[in-house]
């Protein structure tokens, strides 16, 4: 066997994995090596560490396939890993002045995070069913630990137990789909999956490995009905950790399972969006409806997540270029509505704690009129009100379904929205109606800061992001046609 | 030429540098609030000045777009397009004319959350604005969709005792109904290629099409209008609102209904159009006649008022599908005439409302006495609010049902006898409160309008007065850019272009055939 | 290279009911974790016993790499499950997790 | 029947009649012995398909390390599990039949391979009869997929800091040797001298 190593320049591609990984090590040694406790010091190495690797991503234009066929970075791994970077160092930002409130001042949660993020790099640039794995687990062996970290605590390590078993149930039904499909194509590599997929008429073999894979793979993203995890993990969970749940891995995902099927099942697309427009359909209604009950803050946002996957689906399920474009814009957008949010949740503290549940947020506009008015747009956002980066967001991925004729799928998401409406509506009119219970001290300065950057993102998307944002999906989606 | 290129964008956004500097404002006490009300007040006056401006620049002789602005914005399909034509243009005047008033009518009766306040309404201006200036249906449902925002907060902060049941309310029955008009919007650009307006106006689409995107758009702006039956949100929405919260609903917000019927289903789906219209004069006449019996059993005012503004909806859209240039004319008319009237009822309401903190007509009885300068000001709005001769309310009441008419003789008479059930109640809510003697207590140290009232209430006086008796300016206006929407229309669904038979270019025109009808 | 004495249906019967009893393992055990996570065992000893065989059939070694990440993986992945066994054991002195509940008010 | 498969049989039958002892015995611990009966069976069935490496491999990262950790989880935690074990039963209905269903399905597949065993194609790294096993694996591995090799190790680094940062405990009272600091020891810090005043004591 020949070696493919021609040279470290040869790696250019990888060079943000490399520097990640790297870089992973170097905050381990200086953590371990330090005398003392100095994880804030760490994290903010880490931050600095993601913001480098968002840079070079963005500024160095090196694409190709790479590692005999394992790796591949085109436009859209660029894009996704930008995205997966800013969520993971978003959520790194939420847990810097409270870590110690939810016992994650410890050096290895900056670390874990790091090797997570490096992980979901990776599965966006997976072009071979073995480093798509390798990837995926990466990443979730992070987050099971990342989840159970604040070992004392009996909801966390139940978050964390659960989110392991369901996670690695998942992974073996996965790796059953990828074995099927390896075992009747000859191949594991995405290209050549879909080459033997073309030559091949529709072969049950490929068909059940595929359906497994999308089993697996919709447990990542939540998607009804493998999303049983997600309201207890997300509620269990310390809520920096959470919010970091619900941001990075869902675009790392959600950009996996595009690729999958467009680089290695384009030729049997009929089968695949069937299954995605179940899944689809299946989310969006049943978290709008399963939301209403919830009064528990981080459970409904778990059943918003498991909801706007199921809209993301959308744009996914009509299987064309405005549809994956539309995907790439709805995760950009969802990860900066998650954040918003979650630092919202995070800068409401009291002497009793974090705010926990929706009563605990009443006449908030009137105590913390800023934190209010934030958490208000991004509620509104949510909804996919118009003028708000959520409506365009949604705009893009019904488009997209229209396009594909998919007049059903879109008029019952664009009902189970309105339903939707009335739960996000309950925690504005909370907030803003309602007569003040609690005091809430002031929240620290990086998390006014998160406030406001997501909220003006959201806010001004028309005039600001907007433009830009639309034109790089276009280019990215473009890129796996 | 800079001005003319941009006036557009101006007029829409400029609200949004006022409602940056209330951002910007310092402090939280009273000095705080003072200078965000008239910061406010500044911002709509010079919004109000530029519409004006605009409406000075507008050709008339013309049905084409003016002003138009063509750039793509957010990727391919959605642009940043603007342009007026005589149908929109009045409406954008409209809108910066009430919200003036409307921030005089909050000077005082907003005493908490003024910041907020103003902020939204300043949003609200924009919003309303830009639905009537953009010329992409993308932007259009941005800005359609966008005033539920503004509105569900206005209502559940600062409206009434149940008001956010009334908010939810409202927020739903809209929501929904645009969700789908949102699917068919998309539709549209994927049969035409285009979310320009300008292009959609002129492309035909196929009649299946039209069947179902006609009815999606019905969905939202039926709900939006409202028609019967799907008006059970607004006089709640009505009742609970603040004062300039109600005056905004009814004077500017209910338009964009009729607005999007003209825009939309009449020029882009005529087939439909034609099909459903007797669906649609159903439905009108039916609101007309049994929305005008809800208002006689009211007894709050508010609700009275809320129930006769879905009535003389429902002369609109029977003015509007009976597809001929009275009533797409007279629809128009109606509707600028019902915006400042209905506003203007609103306000008045107000007025005692501030004065008394209720709304119950029959707590009220013998106002003339302590004031007359309301009493007149009130009456006058009552007048036109019957449709008598004279008031603005009359001309468009009139040419509606004129076209009614030309279309299906039944209808109209059906809808004639709105117009006597709707002066019954009218005048006897009028007699409730300003006649009679004053025996109540509470009301014998009322007082009469102040100043800040006066500068509200009475351009609104003069301008139903003089809108009644001289409708050229508003006619002059709209006319070629109507007669070019019918003539597209009745040549799409096949009928003889109208416009042979009468030349309604100017207003005396107008009032001719008045006459003429009302001598048969 | 291997004359396939043994046909790869045969593999692949073995495989799916291995992975069937482990998938049904997590059903019908859903309180005890350690059995969980036997269950998870099995569900990738099916996988690769899938991908050894369909690596023996195509005469193609990359079935068999699949297979020994797998292997590896697997092993870190029960190293962190039992690790989180054991501190939620810690905390709740009993290995039992309230069932998955879809919609815990 | 042919030797190889009679040994297929006979590997095949204890490996599932041991997996189905592993879901449903009643002792833990006696799963664990099963799971390891299970992997021994299942390494012979890996070994008849030509693939002695990880035959190897599975006896000895799996018997030898994973298995024995279980082994001591179980006996580690003192678990009551017969209260586990109570309910069980209540999900065995639906259990079943999701289990059949999957199994059909399952079973479908393989059975259409076996209609048409030559349904796939060619493999990306064939096997070549002059080179055994082990040697074909150790050149790929280091070469062609040492992406992947790295990145099982940093997976294994992953779940080497997971174990440590959740289960380690500094406990405070426990000596430890610090040369370090036995040799940084001066006369200063290592000899306090007292001045005692007779009669007094300290």
């Amino acid at each position: 066997m020949v070696t493919e190593f021609a040279g470290f320049a040869s790696l250019a591609p990888a060079y943000p994995e490399m520097l990640v990984a790297v870089g992973a090590l170097v905050l381990l040694l200086i953590g371990v090596l330090a005398r003392k406790e100095i994880s804030t010091a760490v994290t903010g190495i880490a931050i600095g560490l993601m913001v480098v690797a968002a840079v070079l991503i963005v500024a160095q234009p090196n694409e190709g396939v790479i590692f005999a066929g394992g790796f591949i970075n085109d436009g859209f791994a660029r894009f996704m890993k930008v995205l997966v970077i800013t969520g993971s160092a978003f959520a790194l930002i939420l847990a810097v002045s409270n870590s110690a409130d939810h016992g994650l001042n410890k050096f290895e949660y900056p670390v874990l995070v790091v090797l997570a993020t490096l992980g979901m790099m990776m599965m966006v640039s997976a072009n071979d069913l073995m480093s798509l794995y390798v990837g995926l687990e990466l990443q979730s062996l992070a987050l099971y630990v990342v989840a159970a970290f604040r070992r004392d605590s009996v909801k966390a390590t139940e978050a964390g137990l659960k989110y392991f078993v369901l996670g690695a149930l998942s992974s073996g039904m996965l790796l059953y789909g990828a074995s099927l499909v390896y075992g009747f194509t000859g191949h594991t590599q995405l290209d050549q999956i879909a080459q033997a997929v073309a030559l091949t008429d529709r072969n049950p073999g490929i068909i059940f490995g595929l359906v497994f894979l999308l089993a697996g793979i919709a447990f990542k993203i939540s998607a009804v009905p493998f999303h049983m995890w997600t309201p207890d993990v997300y509620e269990g969970a310390p809520t920096p950790v959470t919010a970091f749940f619900a941001s990075a891995p869902k675009v790392a995902a959600m950009a996996l399972l595009i690729r999958v099927v467009f680089d290695a099942f384009e030729p049997i697309a009929r089968d695949w969006q069937q299954v995605v427009i179940f899944i689809s359909i299946a989310s969006m209604v049943l978290a709008s409806f399963a939301a209403i009950g919830q009064n528990n803050l981080k459970r409904l946002l778990a059943y918003s997540s498991i909801g706007h996957v199921g809209f993301a689906l959308v744009g996914l399920s009509a299987g064309n270029l405005v549809g994956v474009e539309g995907v790439a814009i709805y995760m950009a957008i969802y990860l900066f509505m998650t954040i918003g949010t979650f630092a919202c949740i995070l800068a409401l503290k009291n002497d009793d704690g974090y705010v926990e549940t929706i009563d605990d947020l009443a006449g908030l506009a009137k105590n913390r009129p800023f934190v209010a008015a934030i958490m208000a747009l991004f509620m509104f956002s949510l909804v996919g009100l118009p003028p708000l980066a959520g409506f365009f967001a949604k705009w893009q991925v019904f488009l997209a379904a229209m396009e594909a004729q998919l007049f059903v799928l879109a008029v019952i998401g664009m009902l189970a929205s309105a339903v939707s409406a009335f739960y996000y509506l309950r925690i504005i009119k909370v907030m803003y109606f309602d007569e003040p219970v609690n005091s809430y001290a002031a929240p620290a300065i990086e998390l006014n800061i998160v406030l406001a950057v997501t909220g003006f993102l959201i806010l001004s998307y028309y005039f600001t992001i907007g433009a830009p944002l639309t034109a790089w999906a276009h280019m990215a989606a473009n890129s796996l046609f | 030429m800079i001005l003319t290129n941009n006036i557009l964008t101006i007029v829409t956004f400029l609200p949004l540098v006022g409602a940056l500097f209330i951002l910007l404002t310092p402090g939280r006490d009273e000095t705080a609030a003072r200078n965000i009300r008239w910061i406010a007040l500044a911002t709509t006056l010079v919004t109000f000045a530029f519409t004006l401006v605009m409406w000075a620049m507008f050709d008339p002789s013309t049905a084409d777009f003016q002003f138009v602005q063509n750039q793509l914005w957010l990727g391919d399909v959605i642009g940043y397009r603007m342009g007026v034509d005589g149908i929109s243009v009045l409406f954008i005047v409209l809108t910066g004319l009430l919200m003036p008033m409307c921030i005089l009518a909050s000077w005082e009766s907003i005493t908490y959350r003024v910041r907020e306040y103003m902020l939204l309404f300043l949003v609200l201006e924009m919003l309303m604005i830009g639905v009537f200036a953009t010329l992409d249906l993308a932007m259009f449902y941005v800005f359609f969709e966008g005033t539920l925002l503004p509105m569900f907060l206005i209502i559940g902060i600062w409206g009434g005792q149940r008001r956010i049941q009334a908010s939810y309310k409202f927020f739903f029955y809209t929501f929904t109904g645009s969700v789908l008009m949102l699917l068919a919007i998309m539709a549209m650009y994927w049969q035409a290629g285009t979310l320009d307006i300008a292009r959609l106006l002129s492309f035909e689409f196929s009649e299946d099409a039209q069947f179902w995107l006609w009815l999606a758009f019905f969905a939202s702006l039926a709900v939006k209008m409202p028609m019967w039956p799907l008006h059970r949100w607004l006089p709640e929405a009505h009742v609970e609102a603040p004062t300039a919260g109600s005056v905004i609903l009814a004077a500017i917000l209910l338009k964009l209904g009729g607005y999007g019927f003209l825009r939309f289903s009449l020029p882009m789906f005529p087939d439909a159009s034609a099909y459903f219209s007797n669906f649609v004069f159903f439905l009108s006449v039916a609101a007309i006649i049994i929305t005008s019996l809800v208002a006689f059993v009211q007894t709050d005012i508010k609700k009275l008022i809320a129930y006769s503004s879905v009535a003389h909806m429902g002369f609109v859209t029977m003015g509007i599908f009976a597809g001929n240039v009275y009533g797409v004319q007279g629809a128009i008319f109606q509707m600028i005439s019902h915006g400042i009237v209905s506003g203007a009822l609103f306000l008045s309401i107000g007025v005692i409302y501030d004065r008394m903190h209720t709304r119950d007509i029959n707590a009220y009885g013998g106002l003339v006495e302590r004031m007359p300068r309301y009493a007149f000001a009130f009456m006058v709005f009552t007048m036109a609010n019957v449709g008598l001769p004279g008031t603005s309310g009359f001309v468009g009441e009139f040419l509606t049902l004129f076209a009614m008419y030309q279309v299906n003789t039944w209808f109209a008479v059906l809808a004639t006898t709105g117009v006597i059930l709707s002066a019954c109640y009218a005048l006897w809510l009028y007699r409730k409160i300003i006649w009679g003697a004053l025996e109540k207590e509470s009301l014998k140290s009322i007082l009469d309008l102040n100043t800040r009232e006066m500068v509200t209430i009475v351009p609104l006086v003069v301008l139903t007065i003089f809108f009644g008796v001289y409708p050229a300016p508003l006619m002059d206006a709209m006319a070629v850019s109507v007669q070019a929407l019918v003539d597209h229309y009745q040549a799409a669904v096949g009928l003889e272009p109208m416009s042979a038979l009468i030349d309604l270019g100017t207003a005396g025109n107008v009032q001719a055939a008045a006459s003429a009808a009302a001598s048969h | 290279m291997m004359t396939p004495v043994i046909g790869l249906g045969h593999f692949l019967t073995v495989a799916a009911i291995l992975f069937t009893i482990g998938v049904f393992g997590i059903f019908l055990n859903r309180k005890n974790i350690i059995i969980i996570l036997m269950s998870v065992e099995l569900i990738l000893l099916a996988v690769n016993i899938n991908l050894v065989a369909f690596s023996s059939h195509l005469g193609d070694l990359v079935g068999q790499i699949f297979a020994l990440l797998i292997l590896t993986v697997a092993a870190a992945e029960a190293a962190i499950g039992l690790a989180i066994l054991v501190v939620f054991f810690r905390n709740r002195g009993s290995i039992a997790v309230d069932d998955v509940n879809m919609m815990k008010g | 029947m042919t030797l190889p498969l009679f040994f297929f049989y006979l590997f095949s039958a204890i490996v599932i009649a041991s997996a189905i002892m592993v879901i449903s015995s009643r002792n833990p611990v006696h799963s664990v012995l099963f799971l390891i009966l299970a992997f021994v069976n299942a390494a012979g069935i890996f070994m008849l398909a030509g693939a002695e490496f990880l035959a190897l491999i599975l006896i000895v990262v799996y018997v030898g390390a994973v298995a024995v950790l279980f082994l001591f989880v179980v006996m580690m935690l003192d678990v009551d599990f017969g209260e586990l074990r109570r309910g069980m039963l209540q999900y065995a209905p639906i259990g079943i039949v999701v289990g059949l269903i999957l199994l059909l399905e399952l079973l479908l597949v393989a059975g259409s391979a076996w209609l048409v065993p030559e349904a796939a194609g060619s493999g990306a790294l064939p096997i070549s009869g002059d080179v055994d096993n082990i040697r074909a694996i150790g050149r790929v591995l280091y070469t062609r997929y040492i992406y992947l090799f790295q990145a099982c190790g940093l997976v294994l680094l992953v779940a080497m800091i997971g174990a440590i940062v959740l289960t380690l405990r500094h406990k405070p009272n426990v000596k430890r040797q610090d040369v370090a600091a036995q040799v940084a020891r001066t006369k200063a810090t290592g000899v306090e001298i007292v001045k005692v005043e007779s009669g007094k004591g300290l």
